[in-house]
């Protein structure tokens, strides 16, 4: 594969963002000025005793990418797993195009555009790389069952139309390699190649990635890096990034959310927070 | 009308009419609840301590009480056949670590399930091949268990009192009793829960999954045997008993899996609840009804709490 | 490039000696991989994804069985005893223990119940045990906030620190890291190996660490091995490796003295390997 | 290097995702049909009505099964109750639309045992694990109380059981004791060929991707947007109506008459061995659990006449349910997933040969 | 070869109902080989047996027939309602007839409908008829059952179900009332709900048919509840063992029986010196002649009548079962004929014949008393006025919802 990402025209029909068009290196930060796509609002999540989220509110821009950061056990993933329904906030609001709810079925956040890859990977161990991405377009696919029982003809058809599709999200991971290899088997970082091929194949407008880039070595991040970034500017998706790596967090990302003990500590873009001195204490320990 | 008053009116109206009955038909479940537990406590230590669903508990019961028998059918005296059937159980234990569970370890949940089933066709055939098909007597009174009835007038009539019932009760009790404390705060009982949960992650931290198995094994041995004498008494040792053990398996699901003094309550639950059932509800579709009762009970409890009342919670998280 | 025979250590703790390994009985993941840790060194095992680093040290803790793999050839050394047929809590026994790569914590125990098993093949009574404790506490006070949660629902970095608070609780002469950093905060990945360093230097314990964090790794450890599918390409004094200009480019991402941003990196790099 | 890919390439998606992709296989299954065909016309009546007659009916409902428990990853012991459900609709069925065909009403029966299944699949929502295996047990018991318990299902027979009638397809009698061994041979082959060929139809497509999915993490699954219920409940009914085909081919095609007994909890296990042993997960693997737990201790029972030892019956039959057990744990042992995961790493075997890896 | 009949024995020594399996098991062997020992077989022709262990399931036994169908067995005893039922309209077009002694389809004694299925000596509404007649006699007549309780404990499966209709038309007709307590199978060994009900309702007399584990944890609980047990009288399976676990409290308990118990016959020391002595017997010395023996002892004795009757019919040595057919048909055991079997006073003389395959011959009541069963009353005659009714509308019905069910073309025999 020569050329940056993939085939645009059949991957997303969204137009190729401005700065891009030129081939210019990409934009600085700020780009993200466009509308807000999801909103928190004073959401709060308990369990029992343990106040995992007290009352975060912070915003994503459609077109950011946006990083959620702080200490272990701050409730980052927390928050991933309420903006896709996964977990019901006690208190709190959340706005996702426009609409607003307090609690939602993971299913339905995943029809309105939502996509996530997990922090302890989740893939479906006993499929292969292609199933696993395949079942990334179980939304899109239309045939009812009487139509798969007879598997040849307008379920084909379907299945191949799709096949296209994931075949080149393998290609743009560069993941052709193990395609029919169960993923359980798979080194950890090629799972988390195949765990984004999965999010994407669902051709998300909010992709939630959580640590991706944990246990990779610095090679894997670059790819990974570049995957994101490509992502983001290719198809204008909006990306929600916790990470623990600051390079990547502070190189990729144009506003950076922190989160300590449920509290949300600072916001802003990666220069303001990584001169935080609450942030500086609370997580990184020394300035980077 | 009248189904609903057959439903919700008659069989109080029953309760109310013969209060003996009612008595001794709770004791009677509560007595059926007991043994169940004795065999559900089985497949309890097992299922804590290396998260394997043992079927073979219940042709381990039928073992157990064979082998007692069978001993002493031979000439044996009781004392020392039930010393000699502790040791076959100890056999038993090492014999199925050895040659089950070592070479299956970190296997998935389903196929030592499954396993143990294979465990149960060998049991079967060996037991038979040794002692014969034939049905035989328990011993009871060799083993000076207590044979006759407590017959107490009480409330207008009379509740009879088994007193082997009795000692079933107690010997159960002890058993749960001493088997909580086991687990609770042991540094064994700490490994035993930390096997079912994690084989790798045990052997990592150097657990020895072999000695684990080998005690535990041996505890639902022991269970097994008491088990087996008990029911051996109610009715004879013979290979249908095998069929009764089915009957722990709700009372397991409803006590949760991994919980001791869940077996119990289960047990109590389940036993009274079916007896209840069909001694009041029963006779409306004909009686029967005690063979899926159980289950239902189960269905319906675990539609609430889906890992049992005591059972651990079971994690959900991303 | 040298392979490993080149200088064994004076007094291994552990020796590798040319082992394979096969998963399934089809899957040959080590081809032939030698490398030697010294009594009180700290070895860093560096490569890419699937190269082998886990199973190397699976293979060596004996926890390969569990996953159908086997060592068909090569010996393992611990303390100049072969260790490659006996069973993982021998090992433990006799001082060398795993934390396994992704965590695997008891979920349903709780914190505190997950460090005590750690301690399951002590025998020096149960204070000794309460005040490790402590000083597992001691290193990570989130785990102590945490005590009494159940090990399944705390998060991913509150795990990682009890699977590596759990391992301390028995007390190794050796233990082997995989991928100790993976899903930590920045201070907390510091933390951790300040711990290394500080057990190392006070209480002598030797050190395998599977990382992918070479920054890191070849910061604190005095040998460096890299592994590439399955073979040892590569190894030396940590310094020397930090200085290599290869390890440089691909493991440590500074070219020509500079960190470059993740921004820039503009086309895939292929890569470059050294067998092939 | 017999069995090799090298040289077959594949120019579309379509052929690439074809269930037999390799040339070999494809060969291979035509042999085999074609050997299922002929085999009418050389094997006795023993084999048939004994061997290969409940080989296909028990691989069909193991199908049934593993596409609940190997594809779904939902535990069910209920089987049997399920396959009953079948036998009485069509016994059913055929009472009261006599004229009909047969073999539509047993594969129509199929959809009431789907009903029921997807009834007693739904509690599978909240309830995981053995948890759930033991819930299904109600279905099992409650089941095989009704067809003792309601008359109207065994048409107040008063023997209590099912007694076949005979029935004609293309003239030749199907059903009844004047059914030739060949013909009930024929159309079960028929009936399982069609089943499994939709079988793997449905695995192979969206469908079992979302029960793979649900089995391995439902979680996921679900964020990513397949709605547990309904895929949990469809794996429920389709694999409920493997099992009622199965239940009326046994008693229409096989046994030609059943007591409430024959769906006992005993045939459920029976049952669930065959998945575990032929592998969960795989459509070939039922065929090979089937053949293994059913045929083998027929086998036993004839070697050791073979060498001529007259051993009792009873003894043999002691030593079949030991051998029988040491083999599961064998077999177990030796590869956990199951005889069809053994066939593969024989064919991994093959096309590397002659090098060992 | 050339001149042995080929007789397999479906039997089941393994599995939970093994324990009334193995003791008729060995009667049925022990039988035919004392007549190999002896006579050197039946006519000249040795017996070919071979047992096929069915473990009392269905599927088993089915796998044994095709297995056995193939070698031309002379008649199938297929031991369990279960396989006799899909066997019956197989008989007639495999020509092998099939011999249920005393289970299985009671409708089959009728022979016009069912030529190939046989059924003696009663079936299992003869049976129940006995008993009422039984408990008629000790209340002093019928009539004195008016207002009486009965409960009927059962298993919950065909065989303890098919009594009910008659039970509920005796109850009509003689006034009495009817309790119910089905066990189920699963249930056999934890019968104290239905125990609790029979202390509630306190019944006058009850009545079981149970097999296996059921029979003496019934027993016991009877026991437990203090049930008397002179008013416990049971269809003809439960053994010397399922009353003796009970102990001293089963004294009293009754049983219908046709054949004797214990080893005071001719035929019985015969196979004590002839077959047990020697060691070719899987028998316990001290289980001879227990009620469940002697059991398969007339059975096989049946067998061994009809293999007589075809040779004779035929003047072949070697019978088919078509041949063995007709010599069922043509049983007769008179008092002469018992006596050269060694069977004299073990047994009622019967008669079977082309129409009625069953003989409803009568039986006696036995009690336990502590140690043995003894013989407490005299012959006691099925009401035939009610058993054929039923018999004759079962059979119709079977027929009819059998669509195409053959009329008989049997030709008859003459008895010889
Ligand atoms: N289902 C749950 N039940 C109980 N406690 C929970 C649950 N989920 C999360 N928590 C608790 O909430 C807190 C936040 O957890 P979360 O996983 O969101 O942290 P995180 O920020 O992602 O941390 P890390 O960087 O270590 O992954 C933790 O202390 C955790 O123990
Ligand atoms: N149980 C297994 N069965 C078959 N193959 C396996 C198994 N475990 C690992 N492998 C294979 O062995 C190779 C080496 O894996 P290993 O986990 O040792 O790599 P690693 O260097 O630790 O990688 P990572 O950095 O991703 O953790 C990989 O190609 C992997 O696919
Ligand atoms: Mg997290
Ligand atoms: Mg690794």
């Amino acid at each position: 594969m020569n050329g940056p990402g993939p085939n645009e025209t059949a991957m997303r029909k969204a137009e190729p963002r401005a700065e891009r068009a030129d081939g210019a290196p990409s934009a600085p930060p700020g780009r993200s000025t466009g509308e807000v796509l999801l909103a928190v609002e004073n959401v709060s999540l308990r369990f029992g005793g343990v106040k995992a989220i007290s009352d975060v509110s912070f915003d994503i821009r459609k077109g950011e990418v946006r990083a959620i950061i702080g200490p272990n056990g701050a409730g980052k993933t927390s928050m991933l797993n309420v903006i896709n329904g996964f977990y019901h906030p006690q208190d709190g609001r959340i706005t996702f195009k426009g609409e607003t709810r307090s609690k939602m079925r993971p299913s339905v956040a995943a029809a309105q555009g939502i996509a996530r890859t997990f922090q302890n990977v989740a893939l479906f161990k006993g499929m292969t790389t292609l199933d696993n991405i395949m079942t990334g377009r179980a939304l899109k696919m239309r045939r009812g069952f009487f139509w798969q029982l007879w598997r040849h003809g307008p379920a084909m058809a379907e299945e191949v139309e799709h096949r296209k599709f994931v075949e080149e999200i393998i290609d743009f991971l560069d993941i052709e390699a193990v395609r029919k290899v169960p993923v359980g088997k798979l080194p950890y970082g090629l799972q988390k190649r195949v765990e984004l091929g999965r999010a994407l194949a669902m051709e998300p407008e909010l992709l939630l990635l959580d640590e991706p880039m944990a246990g990779m070595n610095l090679e894997e991040k670059e790819d990974m890096c570049r995957f994101i970034l490509d992502v983001n500017n290719e198809f204008g998706t909006t990306v929600a990034l916790i990470e623990h790596d600051m390079g990547v967090v502070m190189d990729l990302s144009d506003r950076v959310v922190v989160l300590e003990y449920g509290r949300k500590i600072a916001d802003g873009t990666p220069d303001e927070v990584k001169r935080d001195q609450k942030v500086i204490d609370a997580y990184l320990g020394v300035a980077h | 009308m009248t189904i609903l008053y057959a439903i919700f009116v008659d069989p109080f109206v029953q309760m109310a009419g013969a209060p003996d009955l009612l008595v001794q038909a709770l004791w009677d479940g509560l007595v059926s609840g007991v043994l169940y537990a004795l065999i559900a406590l089985g497949f309890v230590l097992i299922f804590k301590a290396s998260g394997v669903f043992n079927f073979a508990q219940g042709i381990m019961v039928v073992f157990a009480a064979l082998t007692l028998v069978g001993l002493h059918e031979k000439g044996v005296p009781a004392f020392l056949a039930l010393a000699l059937t502790v040791a076959v159980m100890f056999v038993l234990a090492v014999g199925v670590e050895r040659v089950v569970l070592r070479p299956l370890v970190n296997q998935p949940d389903i196929i030592l399930f499954i396993a143990t089933f294979g465990l149960t066709y060998f049991l079967i055939g060996f037991g038979e091949l040794i002692f014969g098909g034939n049905p035989k007597a328990m011993i009871t009174d060799q083993l000076f268990l207590p044979r006759g009835v407590v017959d107490v007038p009480m409330l207008g009539g009379m509740v009879s009192f088994q007193k082997i019932d009795i000692a079933a009760a107690i010997i159960a009790s002890l058993m749960v009793a001493g088997l909580a404390v086991f687990f609770q705060n042991t540094r064994i009982g700490r490994a035993l829960r930390a096997v079912a949960d994690s084989h790798k992650a045990a052997l990592s931290v150097g657990i020895s999954l072999n000695q684990i198995w080998v005690i535990v094994w041996f505890a639902a041995g022991l269970v097994a045997l008491a088990a087996g004498i008990m029911w051996g008494a109610r009715s004879e040792v013979s290979f249908a008993l095998e069929i009764i053990a089915l009957k722990a398996l709700p009372v397991l699901v409803l006590g949760g899996l991994t919980s001791v003094p869940g077996a119990i309550i289960g047990g109590l639950i389940i036993g009274v609840g079916e007896k209840l059932g069909e001694f009041y509800w029963g006779p409306l579709v004909g009686g029967g009804i005690e063979s899926w009762l159980a289950y239902f009970i189960a269905l319906a409890v675990l539609l609430v709490r889906p890992q049992g009342l005591f059972g651990e919670k079971i994690i959900e998280r991303i | 490039m040298q392979t490993a025979q080149a200088e064994p250590a004076t007094d291994p703790v552990l020796a590798v000696n040319n082992i394979e390994v096969i998963y399934d009985h089809v899957v040959l993941v080590l081809k032939g991989v030698s490398l030697a840790v010294p009594r009180g060194g700290i070895v860093a095992l560096l490569g890419a994804n699937g190269a082998g680093k886990t199973t190397t040290l699976k293979a060596v803790s004996n926890l390969l069985h569990a996953e159908r793999g086997e060592v068909t050839k090569g010996s393992i050394l611990f303390e100049g005893e072969r260790v490659d047929r006996s069973s993982p809590n021998d090992l433990v026994r006799r001082g060398c223990i795993q934390v396994m790569e992704g965590r695997h914590c008891f979920g349903h125990l709780t914190i505190e119940e997950n460090l005590l098993t750690g301690a399951f093949t002590r025998r020096d009574g149960r204070a000794a045990i309460r005040a490790d404790l402590e000083k597992v506490y001691a290193y990570f006070p989130r785990l102590r906030e945490r005590r009494k949660s159940m090990a399944g629902y705390t998060s991913g970095g509150e795990q990682q620190m009890c699977a590596v608070g759990r391992a301390l609780m028995s007390r190794p002469k050796m233990i082997l890291l995989d991928e100790p950093s993976m899903g930590l905060a920045p201070q907390i990945v510091e933390e951790i190996f300040e711990i290394v360093r500080d057990l190392n230097a006070k209480e002598g314990v030797s050190f395998l660490l599977a990382e992918q964090n070479t920054n890191m790794a070849l910061k604190y450890a005095t040998y460096g091995y890299i592994l590439e599918t399955g073979r040892v390409v590569m190894d030396g004094d940590a310094a020397m490796l930090r200085t290599n200009e290869d390890v440089k480019e691909f493991y440590l991402g500074v070219t020509e003295g500079e960190r470059k941003s993740f921004r820039e990196v503009k086309s895939y790099k292929r890569r470059k390997r050294w067998l092939t | 290097m017999l069995y090799r890919e090298t040289g077959q390439f594949k120019t579309t998606y379509a052929a690439d995702m074809a269930v037999f992709p390799l040339r070999q296989d494809r060969i291979g299954l035509a042999v085999i049909l074609a050997a299922a065909l002929t085999l009418p016309f050389v094997a006795g009546e023993y084999m048939l009505s004994a061997v290969m007659i409940p080989l296909l009916i028990f691989a069909l409902a193991t199908i049934g099964l593993n596409l609940l428990v190997g594809y779904t990853g939902l535990l069910s012991l209920g089987t049997a109750g399920f396959m009953g459900v079948g036998a009485y609709a069509c016994y059913k069925l055929t009472t009261f639309f006599p004229d009909v065909n047969i073999v539509v009403w047993i594969l129509v029966s199929g959809f009431f045992s789907a009903g029921v299944g997807a009834l007693f699949g739904l509690p599978s929502l909240r309830i995981k694990g053995f948890y759930l295996a033991v819930a299904t047990l109600a279905a099992q018991f409650f089941l095989q109380w009704c067809f003792t318990r309601i008359p109207w299902l065994y048409n107040n027979n008063i023997s209590g059981a099912i007694e076949v009638p005979g029935r004609t397809l293309f003239g030749e009698f199907v059903t009844g004791p004047n059914a030739s061994a060949e013909m009930r041979y024929l159309v079960v082959l028929a009936v399982v060929a069609l089943l499994t060929w939709i079988a793997s139809n449905l695995v192979h497509g969206r469908i079992g991707r979302s029960w793979m999915a649900v089995r391995d993490m439902d979680i996921a699954a679900e964020l990513i947007g397949i709605r547990l219920l309904p895929t949990k409940l469809l794996a429920f009914a389709v694999s409920s109506f493997y099992c009622g085909v199965a239940g009326a081919l046994m008693v229409f095609l096989w046994y030609g008459s059943a007591e409430p007994e024959v769906f006992s909890i005993n045939q459920s296990f029976l049952i669930l061995f065959m998945v575990i042993i032929g592998g969960l997960g795989s459509l070939i693997g039922s065929f090979f659990g089937a053949a293994l737990i059913y045929v083998l201790p027929i086998a036993l029972k004839a070697v050791p006449p073979l060498f001529g030892l007259s051993i009792a019956a009873a003894t043999v039959e002691h030593m079949t349910f030991m051998i029988v057990g040491a083999l599961i744990i064998g077999f177990l042992i030796a590869e956990p997933h199951g005889l069809a995961r053994l066939w593969q790493t024989g064919k991994q075997k093959l096309r590397t040969w002659p090098f060992p890896y | 070869a050339e001149d042995s009949n080929f007789v397999p024995l479906f039997t089941y020594r393994t599995g939970p109902f093994s324990g009334s399996g193995i003791p008729i098991a060995n009667g049925m062997r022990d039988y035919l080989e004392m007549l190999n020992q002896r006579d050197g077989g039946i006519g000249g022709a040795k017996i070919a047996i071979e047992e096929c262990e069915t473990g009392y399931d269905t599927k088993k036994g089915l796998e044994c027939y095709e297995a056995v169908k193939g070698k031309n067995p002379v008649m199938i005893n297929p031991w369990s309602t279960g396989i006799t039922l899909p066997l019956i309209p197989k008989a007639k077009v495999d020509k092998i007839p099939v011999l249920s002694m005393a289970y299985g389809l009671s409708a089959s004694a009728l022979g016009d409908t069912f030529p190939w299925v046989f059924n003696p000596p009663n079936t299992y509404w003869d049976g129940l008829s006995m008993i009422i007649r039984y408990i008629g006699e000790q209340e002093g007549g019928l009539d004195k059952l008016k207002g009486k309780k009965l409960g009927y404990i059962y298993l919950d499966a065909g065989f303890g179900k098919e009594p009910i209709p008659m039970f509920e038309q005796f109850a009509k007709d003689l006034g009495f009332e009817l309790k119910l307590y089905p066990v189920a199978a699963t249930d056999m060994q934890n019968q104290s709900s239905q125990w609790l009900g029979v202390r509630r309702d306190r019944p006058d007399y009850m009545v079981m048919y149970g097999w296996g584990a059921l029979n003496p944890t019934a027993i016991k609980e009877a026991v437990r509840i203090n049930y008397p047990m002179a008013k416990f009288i049971s269809i003809w399976w439960p053994s010397e063992d399922d009353a003796k676990s009970a102990g001293d409290g089963a004294k009293g308990f009754k049983e219908l029986n046709w054949h004797g118990v214990g080893t005071d016959f001719p035929v019985i020391k015969d196979i004590q010196k002839l077959v047990v002595d020697k060691g070719l017997s899987q028998v316990a010395k001290d289980k001879v002649g227990e009620v469940l023996y002697n059991r398969g002892v007339y059975n096989s004795m049946l067998i061994a009548e009809a293999i007589r009757n075809a040779q004779k019919l035929t003047g072949k040595k070697a019978v088919t079962g078509e041949d063995v057919r007709r010599g069922l048909e043509t049983i007769d055991l008179t008092p002469a004929r018992l006596k050269e079997l060694g069977m004299e006073g073990f047994t009622d003389p019967l008669k079977l014949t082309c129409s009625d395959h069953n003989g409803h011959g009568a039986t006696f009541m036995q009690e336990w008393n502590g140690e043995k069963y003894v013989k407490v009353s005299g012959p006691l005659k099925p009401m035939t006025d009610k058993v054929e009714p039923l018999v004759q509308s079962a059979a119709k019905d079977y027929a009819e919802k059998n669509t195409g069910w053959p009329k008989r073309t049997e030709v008859c025999d003459k008895a010889s």
